[in-house]
C-alpha cells in the first residue's frame, strides 16, 4: 500500500493556477526527491501534502486514509520549513522540543533523542539560545531538528540545507541517508541541488510550472530524461542540446550536424533507429571524449577536418571545460584535467552514442 | 421593620448633611435604611438610574422627583399612595394649595415635599453698592440704571455663569418681572402661543440681550458659585440666583446684611422650588412600612426644619417656627405666604417645577440659544413658540 | 555633525514642548488638591499653592460625604475593583481568543463577522442603557457586580478582539503551520506560541480595558444598585452638588484619588510595554 | 469528536457571536422600533410612524449637533492621528527619557474628563486659565478665548480630546513601529533611503492595520464624545459644543423624550456605518500578503 | 588605495564574541568571496561592514574614508541579505525601484533599469506581485534585483543564490560575474557554494569561529591551504589528510603511511624537503590516480603487493570515487567513470606529489 498517494490534485490562487493534475505515488520507504525551477510549485506541493493549503482538486491519501479535509497535525507528518518557521519565543531545545512535548512523549526520551539530534546537527551549544540569535545555517539545523525528533509517517523537507557549507551538508546529508534507510522513513524531499537529489533519491520527480515533467530513478533522469525540459535542468553543466538532421542508412543513423564557417558533422549511430528527419541530439558533456585511441567511440568528425574548433577551455579542479559550437550552439565538454585542449584551437571530441538522447525539437519529447 | 430605599441626588456638603438627619430619624424608628445618591446634571444622572431600575423590575422604595415629573412618572408607571399618612397628619392644611398640588396624582397624595427654595433672589455685595451708592433694584429699569453706573464705574454688574439652566433662571425672573405673574402663568405654566409670542415677551427678550451686556466675557461655562464668588470678592456687584446661594456666602464667612444682601429681583413675586419624594409601587410589607414612615417623616416639623437650617432654603410646611432662620429665609417664608394669597405664588420653570422635561428644555435651548448669540428677539420668539408647539 | 545635533536638539525640544502640553491639567489638579478653600476662593487657580495642605486629601480619601456615607471613596474603591479587574481579565481573555481565530483560522464569513464586531464598538453606549437594563433584570442580575462585568465584558469584546486581530495578523503564517505539522491543536498553538508573543497586544488591552471600564460613569450608575455604586459614582456624588457648597480640593483630591489605579496601570503597564516589544517580534 | 476539532474556531467565536447579536444588534433592532413609536419618559411599544424623525430634522440644534459631529471628529481624528504618529516616530529615535515620556503622553488616557474636566474649564477660561496666565505675564494683547466664543467653543473639545487620545494613539503606533522586521528597516538602510523615507514608505504602510485600530479608537471616541462635552462646556455657549451624543442624552434622560432619542441614535448610527463600512471594507478585503 | 580596509575589527554580542581581530584589504575591482562553515560570523562580518551592526574595535574604512560610525545610508553600498528582508506592502517592482526613485533617478531610467534586471533574473511576469505570493527562489531574485539596480561604491552579497536550482544558479552566477567585469564592481560575497566560491572570486576569505584562516586567490586556496581546516574545508569532496611519518634520504623524502593488517605503506618525494618526523599528508582526491602505465607518477605502494584494498565504489556521473583506509583515515580517490575499480579488491593508486600538502599535526599549518 503505498505510503502517499497523489491523484488528480490541482491547485490555485483565486485565478492563479500553480499545481495542475499532480500525480504521484509513493511507497514505504521511498526517498522522494522534488526538483524544479524556482517557482515551479514545490513548496505549495508539500503545503498541500502537509494540508497546510486547501487544494483545489484530487485527493491526497497518506498510509491509505484520504486525508483531504485532515487538519495538518492528525495527518502525522513531520516539516522542514524553507523560511524555518522557528518560534521566537522559545529557546532551540525548546524548540526542538515542542513537538514531542505536545505528543505526550515524557521526559526521558525527550532529553535523549534532543541530545542525539543536537549532535547529529551539530548545535549542541545553541542549545539554551533563541532563533534570533543564531545565524542562518544554525537556525536552518534547528528546524531540521525539529523535524528529526519525530518519528511520522512521512516527513516534508522543503530545501532544508540550502543554507549550510558543502562540508556540513555532506554530514547532514548523512545524517538524512541514514535516518532513511535505519527507520526506513518514507520521506518528500525539496531541493535544488542535483548532487543532493542524486545521491539521496529513490525516486525524483521533476516538476515545471505545476506539471510533473518526469518521474524516475535518478538514473532514469540522468540517463533517459524523458523531455528535453528535464535533460536540460538536470546536470551541471547540463546536457549539450543539438539540433541535427537524421538519415537511416541501412541499419544505420546518420546524423548530420550543422557548423558556421565549416562543412556539417556526420555521425554514424550503428543502430537503425526510426526518428523524424529533425532532431535534437542530447549529449551530456562527460559523454563527449577525447578522442586519441579511444577505439571503442566513433569519431565525431568523420573526413579531413574533423577535428572541432575550441573556443573556450575552462580548467575546474579535477576537470578541464572545453567550450564548441555546433549546429548553432555552444557545446561543452568534460575532459580531463590533464587533457592537452587549447582554445582557439582545433581539438579531436568523440560522442558516446551509447548515452545520447533523441529528442523531437517540436514537442521537446524523447525519440529513443 | 420597615425598609426604605432612597434615590436622590443630595450628595455633597450640607445636602449631604440634611439628608443624613432624615436618615437617622428614620433609624431611630427601627427602619433600615438603604442610601442610593447619584448627582450629577441638576438630578439627570438620578433619573437615568431611575430609569434603568424601573426597567430591570427593581424600583427604589422612595426617590427624589419634583414637579410635574411625579404625574409624569405617575402616568407611566404608578406610584405608591399616601394618603394615609397624609391625612393622618393633616399635611392638606398645612401645605400652600399650589405646592399640594403638586404632590398629588390624580387626586391622592404620591410624594412628600421636603423644602421651598425661592429663584428668583438677586444678591448684592454690599460694600460695592455702598460705595457708588445704588440700593437693591425694584424694577428692571432700575436694574439696568444701576449697572449702567457700575459699568462705567469699572465693575461688572451681574455675575453669570453661562449654563443652560444660569440663563433660564434669569430668564424666568425676567418674565415674572417684566410680565407679572400673570403672564407667567400664561407663559411658562401654561404655554399659552399668544403669551409666548405677545409683545411682552419680545421686551424680556430685549432685556435679556441687554443683561447679556452687564455680563463679563468669560462668563460662558462658568460655575453659579464661581459667580457667587466674584459677588463675595467684590468683583461683580449682583448674581440673580437662588437660595442656595446664600450657603456660599455663609460658609465663606460672610454676613447678611452686611457683606452681602439678598432681596427678590426686580418685579417681586415667588418662583419655587420644591424638593420632594415620590413613592413607587413596591412588594414587601417592610417596604410599603418603609414609604409610611418617610412620608411621615419629611413632613414632621422636626425634619423640615433641621433639614432648611441645613440647606438654606425654607420649610414647605407654614407651621414651621422660623426663629432660627436667618432674615433671607424669613423674608422668603413670608413672601410665600403673600404669594399664595395672591397668586404670585409660581413654579420654577428653570428648575422642573412649571414644566415636563420636553417644553422645559425646548423653551431653554432657545433662551440659552438667544443669550449666547446675535438672535433678534423677534426671531427668539417665533423660535420659542415652534420650539414649544413641537416638544408638547 | 552639527546640523545633527541641532535636529536632535529641536526633537526633544518639540517632545518636551507636547509633554508639559500633556501635564497642564494634572498640575492645575494637582495645586488645587493642595491648597485651602480660602485660597481657591481668592487667589488665582492656576498658582502654586502659597501654604500646603494635605487635609482635600485625607477628606476625600476617608470622609467626603457622598450622600447620607461620609467615608470618603474608600469604600467604593474596592467595588470598582471588584468589577473592573474580573470585567478586563474576562474581555481580554476574550478578544484574544477572537483576535487569534480571525488572524489565523479564517473560515468563510469570518471577515464579516469582523466587521460585525468592529461595527459594534461604535453604538452609542446611551442607546443600549434601557434595553440593557430590562435584559439584565431579566437575567436577574441588575444592580449587581457582576451584571456591572457583564455589560463591561460585552462591549469591551469588540475593542479586544480588534486589537488581537490586528496583532495577529502580523505573525508569520509559517510558525503557525511548523505547530500544526508538530502535532499542536487550536489551544495548544494558542498558548504556546501566540501566547508568548502577546505582551505587548496585551499590555495595550489591559490599559485600554482598564481605563474604560475603571472610568466609566454611564454603566456605573445605571446599572448599580445601593453597594454595589463604583468609584466614578461615588467621585461623582461628591464633587457633583447642585445647590450645595463646592470644596474644590477636595474636589480635586478625589479625582486625583479615583484615578490613581488607572495612572498605576499606566506607569507599570508602560513599563511591560517596552519589555514585551524588545522581547516580541524576531523572526524565526 | 472530529466535528468538534474541526469547529473549535467557530465555538470559540459563538458566545461573542451571540452576544454581538443580542446587545449590539438586537438592541439597535429595539432603538429602531422605539423611534417609530412616542415614547417618553419610558418606552411605550405602540407605532406611531416617522413623526419623531420629522421633528428631529426640523430641530434646529440637531443640526448644531450634527455639524459640530463632523467638524469635531475629523478634526480630532485627523490631529490625533498626526500628533500620535509624530510622537511615536520621535520617541522611535533613541530618546533619553523614553519612559517617562511615553508614561507622561499616556497619561490622559487614563483619566475620565469628568476627572479633568474642571481643569480643563479652568485653563481655557480667559478670565482664569491661560490667557490671564500670559497676559499676566506682560503680553497684554494675547487671546486665547474659544470657550466663551459660539463659533469657536467646538474647538476648544477637540483640543482637549486630542489631548486624552494622541498619547494613545502614539502608544499604538509605537507598538506597531517596533514590530516591524529590523531586517527589512535594514535593508532600507543600506539602500540609501532617508530615514523619513523609511518611515513614509515602509514602515508606515506594514503598519496599516494599527491604522485600522487608531481610527476605530478614536472614531468611536469621537461619536461618543459625551463626558468631553458635558464636563467641558456641557454644550453650550448656547448649545453650540452640543454633539449628537449629548442631545440624545438630553433627548432620552433629561427631557423625557425617547422616542426623539431614538430617532436621534438611529440618524448617528446610519451616519457612522456610512464613514466605518466603507473603511472596514477596504481594510479587511485584501488577503493577507506577507 | 583600497576600497574597503577592515583593521582590527572585533565584534561582540555581550559576552560572546563573534569577530576576532578581522584584517582584509580589498582593492576596487575585487571579488571577495566569504567562506567557512555555519555560524562563523560571516553575516555579522557583512552587517559590520554595512554598518548594520555597531563593532566592538577596530576600524573599517570604505573607498579610503573612515566610515565607523557612519550610518549605512550614507555609506553606498548595496546588500543582499540571507534573509531577503522584502519591503512587504510593495510590489516586487516597488521594491526593485524604490531605491533609485528615492535617489531621484528620472522615471525613465528607472524603468530601463527594472526591465533590465528583471529580464537577467527572470521575474519579469512576477513584478505586479507583493513578496508574500513569490516563491523562495522568486524572493531570492527580488532581492537581488534591488542591489543590481544600484551602483554603488561596494556591493555586499550575503548567500544570494542559495535558494535557487542549479540552472537559474548558473546563469544568476554569470550575471553577477558580469556585474564585476562590465562595471569593475567592488564585490564582498558570501557563500557556502564551493563552485560559486571558486569561480566567482579573485579572493578567497575563510573563516572559522570569527578568525580569518587564510585569504588568498582560489587556486591558492585550493592548491596551497594554509592549514589543514582550511584543506579540509574547502573542496568536496574534501582533501584526504592522512597522518604519516616521514625521514629525509639524502635529497629525498621518504613519506611512511601505517596501514591496517598490511605493511606500512612508503612513497618516496623526489624533493628534499625540511619535515618534522610527524606529519599529516594532505592529498586532494583528483590528485589520487589509478597508477596504470602514468609513468610520470610515482607508485602508491613500492614493492608486491603495493596495490589498496578499496572498500566503497560510489559511481557518480562522470566520475567514481573510491574509498579505501590509510594511516587510520578513509581516503577517497576520484576515478573516471569508466575505471575498472570494485569494491572490496585490490587496485593501484598513486598520489601526484607535486600536488601533495604537508601539514604540521600540532598546529595544522602547512608545513611546505
Ligand atoms: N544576538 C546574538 N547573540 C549572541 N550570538 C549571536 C547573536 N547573533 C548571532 N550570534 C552568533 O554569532 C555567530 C555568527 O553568526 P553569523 O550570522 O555571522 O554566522 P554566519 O557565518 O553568517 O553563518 P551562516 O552561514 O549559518 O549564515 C553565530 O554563532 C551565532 O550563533
Ligand atoms: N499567494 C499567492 N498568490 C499567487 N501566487 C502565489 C502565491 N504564493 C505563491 N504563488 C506562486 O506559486 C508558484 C509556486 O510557488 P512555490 O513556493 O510552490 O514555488 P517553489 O517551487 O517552492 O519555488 P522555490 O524553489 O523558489 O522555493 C510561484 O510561482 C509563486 O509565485
Ligand atoms: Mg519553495
Ligand atoms: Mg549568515
Amino acid at each position: 500500500m503505498p505510503i502517499l498517494e497523489i491523484d488528480h490534485l490541482q491547485k490555485a490562487y483565486g485565478e492563479t493556477h500553480i499545481l495542475h493534475d499532480i500525480n504521484i505515488s509513493m511507497e514505504p520507504g521511498d526517498f522522494l526527491v522534488l526538483v524544479g525551477p524556482s517557482g515551479c510549485g514545490k513548496s505549495t506541493l508539500l503545503n498541500c501534502i502537509a494540508g497546510l493549503e486547501p487544494i483545489t482538486g484530487g485527493t491526497i491519501r497518506i498510509g491509505g486514509g484520504d486525508v483531504t479535509g485532515v487538519s495538518p497535525k492528525d495527518r502525522d507528518i513531520a516539516m522542514v520549513f524553507q523560511s524555518y518557521a522557528l518560534y521566537p519565543t522559545m529557546s532551540v531545545a525548546r524548540n526542538i522540543t515542542f513537538g514531542m512535548q505536545v505528543r505526550g512523549v515524557d521526559k526521558a526520551t525527550q532529553a535523549a533523542k534532543l541530545a542525539e539530534v543536537a549532535r547529529q546537527l551539530q548545535i549542541e551549544p545553541l542549545l539554551a539560545r533563541k532563533p534570533g540569535q543564531l545565524s542562518g545555517g544554525q537556525r536552518q539545523r534547528v528546524a531540521m531538528g525539529r523535524a528529526l525528533v519525530r518519528d511520522p509517517k512521512l516527513f516534508l523537507f522543503d530545501e532544508p540545507l540550502s543554507n549550510l557549507d558543502a562540508k556540513l551538508r555532506v554530514s547532514m546529508r548523512t545524517e538524512i541517508k541514514k535516518l532513511h534507510q535505519d527507520l526506513n522513513a518514507s520521506i518528500v524531499y525539496v531541493t535544488h541541488d542535483q548532487i543532493e537529489a542524486m545521491t539521496l533519491a529513490t525516486k525524483i520527480v521533476v516538476m515545471k510550472g505545476g506539471v510533473i515533467q518526469q518521474i524516475g530513478t535518478p538514473a532514469e533522469i540522468y540517463n533517459r530524461p524523458a523531455n528535453m525540459f528535464v535533460a536540460d535542468f538536470m546536470g551541471s553543466p547540463a546536457m549539450n542540446l543539438i539540433p541535427a538532421q537524421v538519415r537511416s542508412e541501412g541499419g544505420q543513423t546518420r546524423i548530420e550536424i550543422a557548423r558556421e564557417g565549416a562543412a556539417p558533422l556526420v555521425i554514424t549511430d550503428p543502430v537503425a533507429r526510426e526518428l523524424p528527419s529533425q532532431i535534437v541530439l542530447g549529449v551530456r558533456p562527460e559523454d563527449i571524449h577525447e578522442a586519441t585511441g579511444s577505439a571503442h567511440l566513433p569519431r565525431l568528425a568523420q573526413g579531413a577536418g574533423g577535428d572541432v574548433m575550441i573556443e573556450i577551455v575552462e580548467p575546474a579542479g579535477a576537470d578541464t571545460f572545453a567550450v564548441t559550437h555546433l549546429g548553432g550552439k555552444p557545446v561543452t565538454a568534460r575532459l580531463r584535467a590533464e587533457s592537452a585542449v587549447r582554445a582557439r584551437a582545433l581539438f579531436p571530441l568523440a560522442f558516446d552514442l551509447s548515452k545520447v538522447s533523441y529528442f523531437s525539437p517540436e514537442s521537446g519529447e524523447r525519440l529513443n | 421593620e420597615p425598609q426604605a430605599e432612597v434615590l436622590h441626588w443630595w450628595t455633597s456638603g450640607g445636602e449631604a448633611r440634611s439628608v443624613a438627619v432624615l436618615q437617622e430619624q428614620f433609624a431611630a424608628e427601627g427602619g433600615t435604611w438603604t442610601d442610593m445618591p447619584v448627582a450629577g446634571g441638576g438630578g439627570d444622572a438620578a433619573m437615568t438610574a431611575l430609569r434603568a431600575r424601573v426597567l430591570s423590575g427593581n424600583a427604589p422604595t422612595a426617590v427624589q422627583l419634583k414637579g410635574p415629573a411625579i404625574q409624569e412618572w405617575y402616568e407611566e408607571t404608578g406610584l405608591a399612595d399616601i394618603g394615609a399618612v397624609a391625612e393622618e397628619n393633616g399635611w392638606e392644611a398645612v401645605l400652600p394649595a399650589r405646592i399640594a398640588e403638586h404632590m398629588q396624582c390624580e387626586g391622592h397624595w404620591c410624594a412628600a415635599p421636603v423644602n421651598v427654595h425661592r429663584v428668583n433672589w438677586i444678591w448684592g455685595n454690599k460694600q460695592i453698592l455702598d460705595e457708588h451708592g445704588i440700593a437693591m433694584p425694584t424694577t428692571w429699569e432700575e436694574f439696568n440704571a444701576a449697572a449702567e453706573a457700575l459699568k462705567a464705574a469699572g465693575v461688572t454688574p451681574l455675575a453669570h455663569g453661562g449654563q443652560n439652566w444660569q440663563d433660564a433662571t434669569v430668564f424666568e425672573t425676567v418674565v415674572l418681572g417684566l410680565g407679572g405673574p400673570e403672564f407667567y402663568q400664561q407663559a411658562l405654566v401654561d404655554l399659552d402661543p399668544e403669551a409666548l409670542t405677545s409683545d411682552t415677551m419680545k421686551q424680556v427678550f430685549d432685556q435679556m440681550r441687554v443683561i447679556r451686556g452687564y455680563v463679563d466675557d468669560n462668563f460662558s461655562g462658568r460655575d453659579w458659585n464661581l459667580a457667587t464668588a466674584m459677588v463675595m470678592n467684590g468683583e461683580a456687584a449682583f448674581q440673580i440666583m437662588g437660595d442656595w446661594a446664600k450657603g456660599e456666602f455663609l460658609a465663606a464667612g460672610k454676613q447678611p446684611g452686611v457683606d452681602f444682601v439678598c432681596a427678590e429681583t426686580p418685579g417681586g413675586g415667588f418662583l419655587y422650588n420644591v424638593d420632594s419624594f415620590a413613592f413607587f409601587n413596591v412588594d414587601g410589607d417592610d417596604r410599603q412600612q418603609g414609604q409610611a414612615l418617610l412620608a411621615r417623616l419629611i413632613m414632621g416639623e422636626d425634619f423640615q426644619k433641621t433639614f432648611n437650617l441645613n440647606k438654606g432654603s425654607i420649610p414647605a410646611r407654614t407651621d414651621v417656627p422660623l426663629d432660627e432662620f436667618d432674615d433671607c429665609a424669613r423674608q422668603s417664608a413670608e413672601a410665600m405666604k403673600a404669594g399664595a394669597e395672591d397668586g404670585s405664588l409660581l413654579p420654577s420653570y428653570a428648575h422642573g417645577m412649571a414644566l415636563r422635561g420636553g417644553p422645559a428644555g425646548a423653551i431653554t435651548d432657545v433662551v440659552t440659544a438667544h443669550f449666547n448669540s446675535d438672535m433678534t428677539s423677534d426671531e427668539a420668539v417665533e423660535q420659542l413658540a415652534n420650539a414649544v408647539a413641537s416638544a408638547m | 555633525m552639527t546640523s545633527n545635533t541641532m535636529l536632535r536638539w529641536g526633537l526633544y525640544a518639540v517632545l518636551v514642548l507636547f509633554a508639559l502640553f500633556y501635564l497642564m491639567p494634572l498640575f492645575v489638579m494637582l495645586t488645587t488638591s493642595l491648597k485651602s478653600l480660602e485660597e481657591i476662593r481668592t487667589g488665582s487657580l492656576l498658582s502654586l499653592p502659597r501654604e500646603l495642605t494635605f487635609a482635600p486629601w485625607a477628606e476625600a480619601w476617608s470622609s467626603a460625604c457622598a450622600g447620607t456615607q461620609c467615608q470618603g471613596l474608600r469604600p467604593f474603591f474596592w467595588n470598582s475593583v471588584l468589577m473592573a479587574v474580573p470585567a478586563v481579565a474576562i474581555s481580554t481573555v476574550v478578544g484574544a481568543l477572537n483576535g487569534y481565530v480571525f488572524a489565523q483560522w479564517r473560515f468563510r464569513g469570518a471577515n464579516l463577522f469582523f466587521a460585525a464586531i468592529l461595527f459594534g464598538c461604535f453604538i452609542p453606549f446611551q442607546v443600549v442603557l434601557l434595553p440593557m437594563a430590562q435584559m439584565l433584570g431579566l437575567m436577574g442580575i441588575a444592580g449587581t457586580i457582576p451584571g456591572l462585568i457583564f455589560v463591561h465584558v460585552i462591549y469591551g469584546i469588540g475593542f479586544t478582539t480588534l486589537f488581537f486581530r490586528n496583532y495577529y495578523v502580523t505573525i508569520p503564517l509559517e510558525l503557525v503551520r511548523a505547530a500544526k505539522v508538530d502535532g499542536a491543536g487550536f489551544f495548544r498553538i494558542f498558548f504556546a506560541i501566540f501566547l508568548p508573543l502577546s505582551l505587548p497586544i496585551i499590555t495595550v488591552s489591559v490599559i485600554w480595558q482598564f481605563t474604560q471600564i475603571w472610568n466609566d460613569f454611564l454603566f456605573g450608575v445605571s446599572f448599580s444598585g445601593p453597594g454595589s455604586q463604583p468609584v466614578t459614582v461615588a467621585l461623582n456624588n461628591i464633587v457633583n452638588s447642585t445647590t450645595g457648597v463646592k470644596a474644590y480640593n477636595v474636589d480635586m483630591a478625589a479625582a486625583i484619588i479615583a484615578a490613581a489605579p488607572t495612572l498605576l496601570v499606566y506607569v507599570i503597564a508602560g513599563k511591560y510595554f517596552i519589555r514585551g516589544l524588545t522581547a516580541g517580534s524576531v523572526k524565526g | 469528536m472530529e466535528w468538534l476539532e474541526r469547529n473549535v474556531p467557530k465555538l470559540v467565536l459563538a458566545p461573542s457571536f451571540v452576544a454581538i447579536l443580542v446587545f449590539v444588534y438586537g438592541f439597535i433592532a429595539w432603538t429602531a422600533w422605539i423611534s417609530l413609536t412616542r415614547s417618553r419618559l419610558m418606552p411605550r411599544y405602540e407605532f406611531e410612524g416617522i413623526g419623531q424623525y420629522e421633528r428631529l430634522f426640523a430641530a434646529p440644534r440637531w443640526d448644531v449637533a450634527m455639524h459640530n459631529l463632523f467638524v469635531f471628529g475629523g478634526l480630532f481624528i485627523v490631529i490625533s492621528m498626526v500628533i500620535g504618529l509624530m510622537l511615536a516616530i520621535f520617541l522611535d529615535q533613541r530618546i533619553r527619557a523614553e519612559g517617562v515620556l511615553r508614561t507622561v503622553y499616556l497619561y490622559p488616557m487614563a483619566l475620565s474628563l469628568i476627572v479633568t474636566g474642571t481643569a480643563w474649564k479652568w485653563i481655557l477660561n480667559p478670565g482664569l486659565g491661560i490667557q490671564a496666565t500670559v497676559r499676566g505675564w506682560g503680553f497684554e494683547n494675547f487671546t486665547f478665548d474659544w470657550l466663551i466664543r459660539p463659533e469657536m467653543a467646538i474647538y476648544t473639545i477637540v483640543l482637549a480630546a486630542v489631548w486624552q487620545a494622541s498619547g494613545f494613539v502614539m502608544a499604538l503606533f509605537l507598538a506597531g513601529l517596533r514590530s516591524v522586521d529590523t531586517e527589512i528597516i535594514r535593508a532600507a538602510q543600506v539602500d540609501g533611503i532617508p530615514t523619513h523615507r523609511i518611515y513614509s514608505a515602509i514602515i508606515i504602510p506594514t503598519m496599516a492595520p494599527i491604522f485600522l485600530s487608531a481610527f476605530i479608537v478614536l472614531a468611536h471616541l469621537a461619536i461618543k464624545a459625551f463626558d468631553l462635552v458635558i464636563a467641558l462646556t456641557n454644550g453650550g455657549p448656547g448649545y453650540a459644543t452640543d454633539l449628537p451624543a449629548t442631545y440624545m442624552y438630553a433627548m432620552a434622560f433629561s427631557r423625557g423624550d425617547l422616542g426623539q432619542a431614538a430617532a436621534s441614535a438611529m440618524v448617528m448610527m446610519m451616519v457612522i456605518f456610512a464613514i466605518v463600512v466603507p473603511y472596514l471594507y477596504s481594510e479587511l478585503r485584501p488577503r493577507r500578503d506577507q
